[in-house]
């Protein structure tokens, strides 16, 4: 790509410039109404308010799986006609969004990845986000720990091929190399949603009334989960985790119905995201990857994580 | 045959249906399926949500037509509502919740029986609709945290043994029983299944009773989002998630036909629990949830060709005893 | 009879068919002969359409033998018998509304662009359909679609359909019980042309008077058993009718003739969609008709009275309440009850019991407050299956497995139990055989006597004049004329019906 | 005819309604116009070529499944071939089937779904919407386990070349889909399939008693609706340069959107595939023209319902119309 910052031509042939003259970045996100990427959009507004550009966000209108590539890849097009000057890309789908963000290359168009990894990097001047398998790795241990190194865990995983739920599984079942005294009993989707999570931890629980912990792949999984355990009387008993620390698991962690959670900072993401294709566009030198810290959560640091 | 017996026997087959995926659990993980707490969980806590919205997909087709708007109409009328409840305004709530399903029952039902758009369409243009409106109204605004004097309208027991959740479904059922098997609107709802223009020139409410359809839908649907917000705890987008599926597999598997005019809400009943046992049958078996699917589909086609050849031994009992 | 071996082209014998429940063919023979008309003559249910739907191919026979054209067959699908040149016209009209008058007359067996199978050349279509429509007297557009026709304009298309293709054996199932005299004529210049053509001819139909214009023999079912097959010379009508009923019927048109009473019906210029500025009234008592051409525009007045399609001006009193708008719900709670033309779209609900569809209009009866008691309608059942003679074992039978006149007798019952005393009845008698015709008469007859203002819409020009006190004719939306019992006769209303108000009115 | 000499606005509405254009034409004339008005960019020729090009899986999808609506049935089950197809490109290719086979085979497994769907249905006499859904049950849950529901990249100068190549400056797939499409509605409009396919829409009674074979008619919209459903599948791969399991979890509905709006009742019988081709362009140019004229795409959704509605209101009031025209018409013609 070029990171030089300039016009480029376009397939649309439109001066990437708007009217205030500033230049302009889509951020294509993965969905308008998880209170995650929420977060990650206004963290993307800020920094381009801060750097002087304009920044547009935009999301597939559906948040299912199944159109929510075929969305982005009209999006993607959109910032190809729009004529902007960088797009910041978050797909849906790792693999099935590469010929757009080709696409998008092959009209001059820098791509900054965010948060997920593109299927091909080397489209990408550069990846902003966290490492889901460390960020599930150390989840697990911190849970891990809390059990006190021994026992059995359930696993509920998010939408079957959905990659951060695979990488965060990965991450999870690396930590448990480490722990040979903790037993993966059984492992199970409930599609990211928090009802489905419900349903499907009542059921295990019937098989496996003994379990200690549960590992959740997403926050509104392991709400769910609560709720399942809740129902079973056995809160407290059971340790959940979840990830992503989002409004309602920081609630239900005071509450002491899940145990933790991890914190990837979506906002910081999103406007390191923006910051990242401000210095593809200025000509800063970029790195390949530039990291979100991601923290635990648990109670002891559940009022003062975002502060730190 | 007259068409009563005809009737039950189809309902009996279904029972068979849903015995035979039962025994085959059973057998299979004794301990953990036969488990009186695992029963009564699905039966009374996990099946009743599927009921609920499956009630008003029956209805819907019972009466000639389809009904894919509920489920979107649910996650709009809960999220409007949630903030109420969570106040403790129990009466707002109830009129935000069943002001928005009857809203859009209404518009549903206007739009079928008075515009005379194909039902399919039309609900599933308010789908959009619904559940757009709810992205717009949510904005990543989640609701959580219920008191647990909302709470217990699902989890308590005023029964003891039946939890609330489990009471309100059977009420449900046995109004929408009484109403389709013993009233006037029942008996316009089956003659509309089969023959729109011949219940209408018998001076039938025919138009009043699609609209009522609707509503029921509409009402149905806010009725399931309020006891979802107290048995998650949490307005939540995701819940929609394959309900609508699972209330058309639910009417099928139970023996409604989508020409209209049969069954009933017992199928209904029935259909959903065949699907709500498989799921806790493979999950506790540990199955991977991609193979729930596929078994779904192979017990809905299991189920007609198990009929058919239920119908051809009877008829050629039943022949051979005329004989 | 004897019957030249050379000549003959259909000989069935031993043919039994039977359905779930119910014996519909049992050892039935049938002979016929090539340039001959062979009447098929039998109650509702006798079994003649199923009869002919085996020498077609739509169903295929459990017993017996059929030879055709000199060899014996075995047809499993309609295909084969029209390459074998049979062509048939079915009792219920087989066309597809949304397609062109052309598409549906090469239905099947439409003309191939030469050297490309299965690509379809319609220009010639439309220009094969002109001529044959022209041949046969038909003057319509091929390209319009048949939804725009009349419905009799729609059985002349059924018949050009059946005549398309080369065809030795045609078999007609009730042709004529939508056309009107002019159309029949014309229907029968045809059939002499096809005799002359030597194609034999199977005709079926409830129209007795029918009989002696066209048919040669005379072939009588009853009950799915074959009775006899007679010469029609040889036979009287009376005769004819004793064989397939079994009994005798006489005097066919019963009434009694009374005084009417006050008016209970009255129109004021009311205009709908087909028809304007009728001025109509009904007396208790009386049973009045409303005559015309098919097409004319009766069952829209019907319709429109009783709120089915919009009323755009005037309006009606009904017992001395004056509406302009209603319903069918509000008619039907303003003592009004309409008999549709299309018993089967309109008036049943087939796939359920007698007992539901004899309380579908009169639901508040059997549900109290709007709950079910089984007791009354049970008892509704059982009281109009004895009272109407409907042929069935209890009330619990599907209506659609129900005959024609049974089901008729369903409709009818159906508006009995609402306790209307207005009834609109469309084409009472359509496709129903003489014992049940005769049976319904009385019934007519019956209820006038008990106060019932009848107005009734027919076709039938025989049951008009037989059984109304007086006759509206209609033409084109207009009502053109009105004659009363004295000088009621064919020609007074046909006068009419043609020609219009001048010319009665010059004449 | 007074209307149209007075000329003006009048006169061109009144002409405009004489050439009795569909009004799903005239939405999309309508929404292209606005849309243009609203940003000059969507009217640029990439953005009106990339509107094809997401228009192509949708019709193609809708294709072969408008042939179904059009015999008064339903097919369920298209939405899970196509993922099925798209996932079976991958696998068998990744598997080491050369590449011509990799794309053609999933074809079959469409074909034979439809062979399946048409034998139950028109063979068996199942109910249609029971057998179809319990097909798109198994066959959604058997693209899940075949690839245990993850995304697999496919890497192959071929496979790409078709999903993302041009000819002569358009898409490959473009080209693929307007001959396929021209081709079926040539099929529908010309050929003795194409008119058994509007007689049993007809009526089957009538289908069959004119000779019409019904079983192997139904057979074959089936099988082409597997068909045509698979090459979705398989264009999606292409696309993508990957196969999902779940990519065709929304097509069902869509595709049934589209073809509904086109103007193809659920009756059959009337409507074709013209109509489905503007369908599904009606609803990408909706989705394209919301979001680039800076809708949020959280109000996207409830719009397009709203539009759906609002086009679909027109058409009944304007059928309805019609129909009293006519009815009239008839009346004075013969008065
Ligand atoms: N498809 C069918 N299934 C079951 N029973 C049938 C079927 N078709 C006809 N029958 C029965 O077979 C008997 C003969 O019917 P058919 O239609 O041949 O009578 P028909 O002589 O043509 O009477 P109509 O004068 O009323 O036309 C009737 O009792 C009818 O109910
Ligand atoms: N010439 C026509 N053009 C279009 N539709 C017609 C025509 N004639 C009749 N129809 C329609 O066909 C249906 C049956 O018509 P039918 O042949 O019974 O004539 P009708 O207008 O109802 O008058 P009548 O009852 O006097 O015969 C009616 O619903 C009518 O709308
Ligand atoms: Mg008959
Ligand atoms: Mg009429």
């Amino acid at each position: 790509g070029c990171g030089n910052g300039s016009d480029g031509g376009n397939a649309a042939g439109d001066g990437g410039e708007n009217a205030e003259g500033g230049k302009n970045i889509t951020v294509i996100l993965k969905n308008s109404t998880a209170p995650f990427f929420i977060s990650m959009a206004e963290g993307a507004q800020a920094a381009g308010e801060e750097l002087g550009y304009n920044v547009e966000v935009k999301t597939p209108v559906d948040t299912a799986e199944g159109s929510g590539n075929e969305q982005q890849n009209q999006l993607c097009d959109e910032a190809i006609v729009n004529g902007v000057d960088c797009v910041v890309l978050c797909p849906v789908d790792t693999e099935a969004i590469v010929p757009a963000a080709q696409r998008i290359v092959d009209a001059d168009i820098p791509v900054v990845a965010l948060n997920t990894r593109l299927g091909d990097e080397s489209l990408c001047e550069t990846f902003v986000g966290l490492e889901n398998v460390q960020q599930g790795y150390e989840t697990a241990k911190a849970l891990f720990e809390k059990m006190g190194g021994k026992g059995t865990l359930i696993i509920i995983e998010g939408s079957t091929g959905a990659q951060t739920s695979l990488d965060r599984i990965e991450g999870c079942k690396k930590a448990l190399e480490e722990y040979p005294d903790i037993e993966l009993v059984a492992s199970q989707s409930a599609n990211y949603s928090r009802a489905e999570a419900l349903n499907v931890a009542q059921n295990l629980l019937q098989s496996y009334p003994d379990v200690d912990a549960f590992f959740c792949c997403n926050d509104e999984m392991a709400l769910g989960t609560a709720e399942a355990v809740d129902a079973a009387g056995k809160t407290g008993e059971i340790m959940i985790s979840g990830q992503d620390a989002n409004d309602d698991a920081v609630s239900a962690l005071k509450e002491g119905k899940i145990t933790l959670t991890s914190w990837g900072d979506p906002y910081m993401q999103g406007y390191e995201g923006v910051v990242a294709a401000v210095d593809v566009l200025e000509g800063n030198e970029v790195k390949e990857f530039y990291e979100v810290s991601t923290k635990v959560v648990d109670e002891t640091n559940v009022d003062s994580f975002k502060d730190e | 045959m007259s068409v009563k017996k005809k009737n039950q026997i189809d309902l009996l087959s279904r029972f068979l249906i849903l015995a035979v995926v039962c025994v085959g659990f059973a057998l299979l993980r004794p301990e953990a399926f036969l488990s009186v707490d695992n029963i009564t969980q699905v039966v009374f806590q996990q099946t009743p949500f599927t009921i609920l919205m499956a009630f008003g997909m029956s209805l819907a087709i019972i009466s000639g037509g389809i009904d894919i708007s509920m489920s979107s109409t649910m996650v709009l009328s809960s999220y409007l509502s949630a903030s109420y409840f969570q106040q403790g305004n129990y009466f707002m709530g109830l009129v935000v919740a069943f002001g928005v399903g009857l809203g859009f029952g209404l518009f549903n039902g206007v739009l079928i029986s008075k515009v005379k758009i194909e039902p399919f369409i039309a609900t599933f243009s308010v789908d959009f609709m619904a559940l757009g409106l709810a992205y717009v109204v949510c904005n990543g605004e989640y609701v959580y945290g219920f008191s647990d004097g909302f709470r217990s309208i699902v989890n308590g027991y005023l029964i003891p043994g039946i939890p609330n959740v489990a009471l309100v479904t059977f009420l449900v059922f046995a109004v929408l029983y009484f109403l389709t098997r013993r009233t006037i609107y029942g008996r316009t709802l089956y003659s509309l299944g089969h023959n729109k223009k011949a219940t209408k020139l018998s001076g039938m409410h025919s138009d009043g009773v699609i609209l009522g359809v609707y509503v029921t839908n509409g009402l149905l649907a806010a009725l399931t989002g309020i006891l979802y917000l107290a048995r998650l705890n949490a307005a939540d987008p995701s819940i929609r998630g394959t309900l609508t599926n699972d209330s058309i597999a639910s009417a099928l598997i139970g023996g409604i036909a989508f020409c209209g005019g049969t069954g009933s809400v017992v199928n209904t009943v029935i259909g959903s629990m065949i699907i709500m046992f498989i799921r806790n049958g493979m999950n506790i078996m540990g199955v991977s949830t991609n193979w729930q699917q596929a078994v779904v589909g192979f017990v809905i086609l299991f189920a007609i060709v198990y009929e058919r050849v239920l119908n051809n031994l009877m008829a050629k009992y039943a022949g051979k005893g005329n004989k | 009879m004897d019957v030249k071996q050379d000549n003959v082209i259909l000989r069935m014998t031993g043919i039994t068919k039977c359905f779930p429940g119910t014996l519909a063919l049992d050892k039935v023979q049938l002979t016929c002969e090539k340039g001959k008309v062979h009447i098929l003559l039998g109650e509702n249910g006798a079994g003649k359409s199923t009869l002919m739907k085996i020498i077609s191919g739509v169903y295929t026979r459990d017993e017996g033998t059929v030879w055709y054209d000199g060899q014996e067959v075995n047809f499993t699908n309609v295909r084969q018998s029209m390459e074998a040149g049979i062509s048939m016209i079915h009792q219920e009209l087989n066309l597809l509304p949304e397609r062109t008058i052309a598409q549906n007359i090469y239905l099947g067996h439409e003309p191939m662009v030469k050297g490309l199978k299965g690509v379809i050349d319609y220009k010639k279509m439309v220009k094969d359909s002109r001529e044959l429509m022209d041949r046969l007297g038909l003057d319509l557009d091929p390209n319009i679609l048949v939804k725009k026709l009349s419905i009799a304009q729609m059985q002349m298309v059924e018949v050009v359909k059946a005549l398309s293709k080369e065809v030795k054996l045609v078999i007609m199932d009730e042709p004529t019980s939508s056309l009107t005299d002019r159309e029949i004529d014309k229907l029968f210049e045809i059939v002499e042309k096809l005799k002359r053509d030597n194609v034999a001819i199977i005709y079926i139909s409830h129209r007795m008077d029918e009989i002696k214009r066209i048919g040669d023999c005379v072939t009588v079912m009853r009950d799915g058993q074959y009775i006899d097959t007679v010469d029609v010379e040889d036979m009287d009508l009376d005769t004819l009718i004793s064989m397939m009923v079994g009994r005798k019927i006489e005097n066919m048109y019963e009434r009694h003739y009374r005084e009417p009473g006050k008016v209970i019906f009255e129109t004021k210029d009311l205009s709908g969609w087909r028809f304007r500025n009728v001025n109509i009234n009904v007396r208790e008592g009386e049973i009045v008709s409303l005559s015309g051409l098919i097409g004319a525009g009766r069952t829209e007045i019907a319709k429109a009275v009783f709120g089915d399609e919009p009323i755009e001006h005037g309006s009606y009193t009904l017992y001395g309440k004056q509406i302009t708008r209603t319903t069918p719900v509000k008619s039907v709670r303003n003592s009004m009850g309409y008999l549709s033309e299309d018993r089967k779209a309109e008036g049943l609900v087939l796939q359920m019991p007698i007992k539901e569809n004899l309380v579908a209009a009169s639901l508040t009866k059997v549900f109290k407050g709007g709950v079910l008691r089984s007791g009354p309608e049970d008892e509704i059942g059982k009281k109009y299956v004895a009272e109407l003679r409907i042929a069935t074992p209890n009330a619990e039978k599907l209506v659609g497995e129900l005959s024609g006149g049974n089901q008729q007798k369903v409709v009818i019952g159906k508006w009995l139990e609402t306790g209307c005393k207005f009834l609109i009845i469309d084409e009472p008698t359509r496709g129903i055989d003489v014992g049940a015709k005769s049976e319904i008469y009385k019934l007519l007859d019956r209820l006038v006597g008990e106060g019932y203002g009848i107005l009734m819409i027919s076709s039938e020009m025989n049951e008009v004049i037989g059984i109304s006190d007086r006759v509206y004719v209609m033409k084109d939306g207009e009502i053109t004329g009105e004659v009363t019992r004295e000088n009621m006769t064919q020609e007074a209303i046909m006068r009419f019906a043609v020609g219009g108000k001048e010319r009665a009115v010059n004449e | 005819m007074n209307k149209s000499q007075k000329g003006g606005a009048a006169g061109l509405l009144a002409g405009l309604r004489k050439l009795n254009i569909p009004g799903i034409l005239i939405g999309n004339i309508v929404l292209f116009v606005l849309f243009g008005l609203a940003n000059e960019r969507f009217l640029s020729s990439y953005n009106i070529m990339m509107i094809f090009r997401n228009t192509c899986t949708l019709l193609m999808a809708a294709l072969g499944f408008t042939l179904v609506i059009l015999i008064g049935k339903i097919d369920m089950s298209v939405g899970s071939v196509v993922s099925m197809a798209a996932v079976s490109v991958v696998v068998l290719y990744n598997a080491g089937v050369p590449v011509a086979l990799a794309l053609l085979l999933p074809l079959l497994i469409g074909i034979a779904v439809g062979v399946i769907n048409g034998l139950l249905i028109a063979k068996c006499n199942f109910d249609f919407w029971v057998v179809t859904f319990g097909m798109m049950s198994v066959f959604a849950g058997l693209a899940l386990v075949t690839t245990d529901g993850n995304t697999v990249a496919i890497k192959n100068d071929i496979v790409n070349w078709i999903g993302n190549g041009k000819i002569a400056g358009i898409y490959v797939v473009i080209w693929i889909t307007v001959i396929l499409a021209a081709l079926m509605v040539w099929i529908q409009k010309k050929t003795k399939f194409g008119y058994d396919v509007f007689a049993l829409g007809g009526s089957q009674a009538v289908a069959s008693v004119s000779g019409i074979n019904v079983v192997k008619t139904s057979i074959i919209v089936y099988a082409l609706s597997g068909l045509f459903a698979a090459l979705a599948g398989v264009l999606i791969a292409c696309m993508t340069n990957s196969g999902s399991p779940a990519v065709g979890v929304d097509y069902t509905f869509n595709a049934m959107a589209a073809i509904v709006i086109g103007g193809t009742p659920f009756i059959g019988g009337k409507g074709g595939i013209g109509g489905t081709i503007l369908g599904a362009l009606l609803m990408k140019i909706l989705a394209s023209g919301l979001s680039l004229v800076g809708i949020p795409a959280t109000w996207q959704k409830a719009i397009t319902g709203f539009v759906i509605v609002a086009l679909i209101i027109i058409d009944v009031v304007n059928d309805h119309r019609k129909n009293i025209k006519a009815q009239r018409r008839v009346y004075n013609n013969v008065g």
